[in-house]
Formats: C-alpha cells, structure tokens, sequence
C-alpha cells in the first residue's frame, strides 16, 4: 500500500492523517507535506502557517526508521518555532517501534484525535490554522 | 547455499520488494506467523541501511540479501559502504534526533547518517539475534539476523 | 548490470516468489498494466521450466532471474540444464499431449520434459519478444524476455 | 492465494471447482484429487469412481502449463477409460492459456457448469457418481 496523505481539522487543530506505509521510499513525500504545511506562506488568503500539528498515525500499517526520521524533524522543527506536534497512535505494532527506539519519551503519543487536542492546548495559539473551524470534521 | 538470494540496484522502491520477498520466504520456511512483522520490518531497516549507505558513498553495485532456511531462517545483507560504517558503537537514537538536521534540510530524507544510525539502532532493538560484522570480502558490512522455525 | 536479480533454490514454492518479484519490479519500472497478466505468467513459466530441468538433471544450483529497466523491461532466467534442453524446434503442446504419460505415473508433477516443452510452447505464443539461447557461459540456458515500458 | 478444491454436483454430475492459483507448487494437490476421483476403490459404501467429470475453473486466478498438464492428464485418464471431462471456464485470462497452446481444441470448455451437462449428456452413465443426489448443490 501506498502512503496518503490527508489533511482535516480537530477542534479547530490541524490534522495531518496518514494511511499506508511510511517507508524509506514513501518517506520524503510526508516530509515535503509536513514542510508545506509549517513553512507555507502567509497571506493572499493562503492559510497561516501551522504551529500546532497533530499527527494521526491509526492507519499506518508500516513504519521504519526513515519514517521516523520525518517525524523527529517536523517534531524539532515545531518546536524550533514554538509550536506542538502531538502523534496519535494506539497501534501496538507501530507503538512498538517508539518504545524500542526511546522516541516515545520525546513524542507525545495519545490513542485518539480527541486526546491530542487535551494533551497540548496550545493556550497561546494566535499562529495555528485559523481558517480551520473550530468543530472536528469527523 | 542460501535459499533465496535478491540483488538489487540502492533505490528505496526496492525496499518494499525485498520486504516481500522475506516475509513470503520466511513463512514459507516456517517462520511463526507472529514473528512475521518482526523480519518484515527487520529486513527492511537492514535493506534501507544498505541503500542509505550505497547513496552516502555513491556507490552502484546491488545491494545483496541472502535468506537460508532452517535450523533458523537466516537473513544476511550485505553494503558496500566503508568500514567506518561498521556499528562498533551503537547510536543512540535520541542522541541522533538531537544533532539531526532541521526538516528544511533540502535533501530527500532526512541526512543518511542519521538514518543509518536510527535504523542500526531499531534493528538492535527489535532482532534477538543480530549480528553486524566487516563483509568476509573486506568491502562493506554484512548485517545477519535469524529468526527461529516452528 | 541488472536492476533486481534473484536467484532460488529450484523448488516449485520459489517461483510464485519469483512471479511477485517480477509483476512488483515491472510495474516500478512502467510496464503498462494491461500486460502485468503476461509479465506474471510468462516469469512464472521460464522460472518453472528452470526448476523442472534443474530437478530433471538433479541441478542443486540457484535458479538466476535478472530483471533490467529500461527501454524495455528485460527479464533473463538462466537455468543449468544441458544444452539439449534448447528450444531449437518448438515443442507443439498438442504433440506432447499424445505422448504425455498417464496421469496415474507416480510423479509429482506431470512428466518434467512435457511441462518444459508445454512451457516453451505457452510462452512462444504469450511473448512477443521472445528468446532462448545457451548461457554465455556455455551452460544451460537463457530465456530472455522484453516488455515495452509506457 | 493457495490452492482450493471442492466437490460439489450439478445434475447428477460430480464437479470439481477450483479456487486459487494452479501452478507448478499447488498443480500436484489438483493431481492427487483427480487421482482420487478417478481411481478410488468401489464398495464398502465409498461412493464409485467419477468417469464423467466436470472441472470448474471459474474461480481460477492464475494457471501455468503445468497445471494444464495435469488437465490433459485428468482428461486423456478419463477417456481411456471410456469417461469425459468438461472444463468450465468463461474468464478471457485464462481461455487465452489455452488457445495460445492449442488446447482449446482438445478439450471441451463450456462457460457454466448447467452448459457442461448439455455438453457431454453422458447418457452411458451408469459408472457415473450415483452416491450424488440428482439435484444441483447450488
Ligand atoms: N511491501 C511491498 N514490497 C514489495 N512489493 C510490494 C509491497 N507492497 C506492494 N508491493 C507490490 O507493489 C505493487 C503495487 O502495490 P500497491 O500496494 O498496489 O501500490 P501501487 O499500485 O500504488 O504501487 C504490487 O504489485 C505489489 O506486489
Ligand atoms: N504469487 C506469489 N508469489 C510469491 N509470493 C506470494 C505469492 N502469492 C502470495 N505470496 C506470498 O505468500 C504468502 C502467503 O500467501 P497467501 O496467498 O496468503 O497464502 P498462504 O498464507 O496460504 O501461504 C504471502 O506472504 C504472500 O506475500
């Protein structure tokens, strides 16, 4: 299976949902959305920047070191700009994988859309995705 | 002898295929279903390695997996990359995040020596039996890791 | 040199391995989709005749599949049959069934020398680009195949 | 996908309907239980060996020549033996197989099991399966 890419809203965060194989060949096509969605520019009506990220991972059925590897980038690069990345993941499969590197005592990693929004409210996010509405679109 | 041998040119497609190949041969051998997962991902963080490797120091030959059956499915992947790739100290996966490069980095993913260490240190993590040594041929290093059969 | 090369033991269970290999790296490679059915089943056959003459001629070595992209997607399966396994007259499948043995004879599968030729005969008709030669290197033989890529 | 064998009947006749892939692995299963049809022992309530045989290749996904082998094996068996086989098989992958090789002309192939009875009336069937009911099973 390929990867696809979806982006959506939760309680007016933006959601990048990911179905497929994060993989060494599928890996630099969720690198340049995640640099399209924090990088993109501001203003002729595009939509803000994104500071405050979630990361929805229940339909990824592989993930692999490179994979990883994005993640840990957007994560740093988030937090370079003060802003949050929360995964979403209750897979034991792929939790595995985050255990076994220790990357699960850097992620936030919460089992629903519903709990990223709790586990970083983001206070302060004057920057996030406001052309976003507020209600989840699920 | 080994059972099945798969060359092929350091592209990240061929990862997947690879993948395939040591899922579909290692239940064929008799690997437990359980541990299917285990060698899918396995083999293909040592294959991804390899072309990582390959790419780093432009090299072109194929990348080499070896699978033999029985008393344990082994599999073996053999890189070209330099002896300095040999994993004499494993890295430390949250070290790497920390001197890894930013997102906006231009390149394809993210920078291959921190790949190749995240990937060393999942597969030492993940595999009971694994072993990473200097190529027999002395040109590149040979990943080996075996799973039991039922 | 090759894209993607894979070598088996001859055993019957490898060459559906073989089949996935080549339909997976086919379709990388741009072969149109409406002949993956053709790439599958010809692939299937030149490995089978492989592994039936290795059996007949009780060959331990790897059966060799290389597959090369671009212009076409070439595919070369080098057996280590005797020479006298070459297709200098076609074998008609029609023929072979009047001199096939019965299907009581104890065998595994019908007789190795009518499956060879009946595979012969179906990839004559299925392959447009179509060729069996003795190896290079003087032994057994080659079947060479060529797809278009899109 | 494996291999996949079911006997069933259809008016009377015994079918054999094959599901999967027929190639040079799975061809020695379809060996063994046409042997079995053909051959096994009469009496002791075992049900008479099959002499017309209707081989329903509808659910077939894939066939190399060694499973056309043990085809012709199955039929030239039957007819030394004074029986019939009727292929069943309406799929164009897998009638190109045997037309490419010919064998289209050897063996009577019909689009559906209903047309295999029509095709072969086997009026002489008195070695026939006469364990089976003389209704269809479908
Ligand atoms: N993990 C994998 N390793 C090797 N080949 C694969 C893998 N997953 C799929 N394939 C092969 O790649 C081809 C395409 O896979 P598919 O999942 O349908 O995606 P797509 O058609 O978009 O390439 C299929 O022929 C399949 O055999
Ligand atoms: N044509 C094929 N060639 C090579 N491998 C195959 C083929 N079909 C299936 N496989 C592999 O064999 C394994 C088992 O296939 P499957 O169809 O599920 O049957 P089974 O589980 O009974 O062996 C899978 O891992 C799959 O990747």
């Amino acid at each position: 299976m390929e990867l696809s890419l979806q982006t959506g809203t939760v309680a007016g965060r933006t959601v990048l949902r990911v179905t497929g194989e994060i993989d060494v060949y599928t890996a630099p096509e969720l690198r340049q959305r995640l640099l399209a969605l924090i990088e993109r520019g501001d203003g002729d009506g595009a939509p803000p920047p994104v500071r405050h990220l979630v990361i929805d991972l229940s339909k990824v059925e592989f993930l692999d070191s490179t994979g990883l590897g994005v993640l840990v980038g957007g994560l740093k690069r988030l937090r370079a700009l003060g802003g949050t990345l929360v995964l979403v993941c209750a897979q034991a499969r792929i939790l595995k994988i985050f255990q076994i590197t220790g990357l699960d005592g850097i992620f936030t990693i919460v089992p629903t859309e519903e709990a990223a929004v709790a586990a970083e409210p983001a206070a302060e996010d004057s920057t996030g995705d406001q052309s976003a509405p507020p209600a989840t679109d699920r | 002898m080994p059972t099945v041998r798969l060359g092929f040119s350091p592209a990240p497609a061929h990862v997947r295929t690879a993948r395939l190949v040591a899922v579909a041969v290692a239940r064929r051998a008799g690997v437990p279903e359980e541990l299917l997962d285990e060698v899918r991902l396995a083999v293909g963080e040592a294959c991804s390695r390899a072309v990582a490797l390959h790419q780093l120091y432009h090299r072109k030959e194929l990348v080499d997996v070896e699978m033999t059956d029985g008393p344990r499915f082994t599999v073996r992947v053999h890189d070209r990359g330099p002896a300095e790739s040999r994993a004499d100290a494993l890295p430390d996966p949250v070290e790497l995040v920390a001197h890894s490069e930013d997102i906006v980095t231009a390149e394809p993913f993210p920078a291959a020596t921190v790949a190749v260490g995240m990937g060393l240190a999942l597969l030492t993590g993940l595999v009971d039996d694994l072993e990473v040594t200097p190529s027999p041929d002395g040109t590149g290093t040979s990943v080996r890791m075996s799973w039991p059969i039922a």
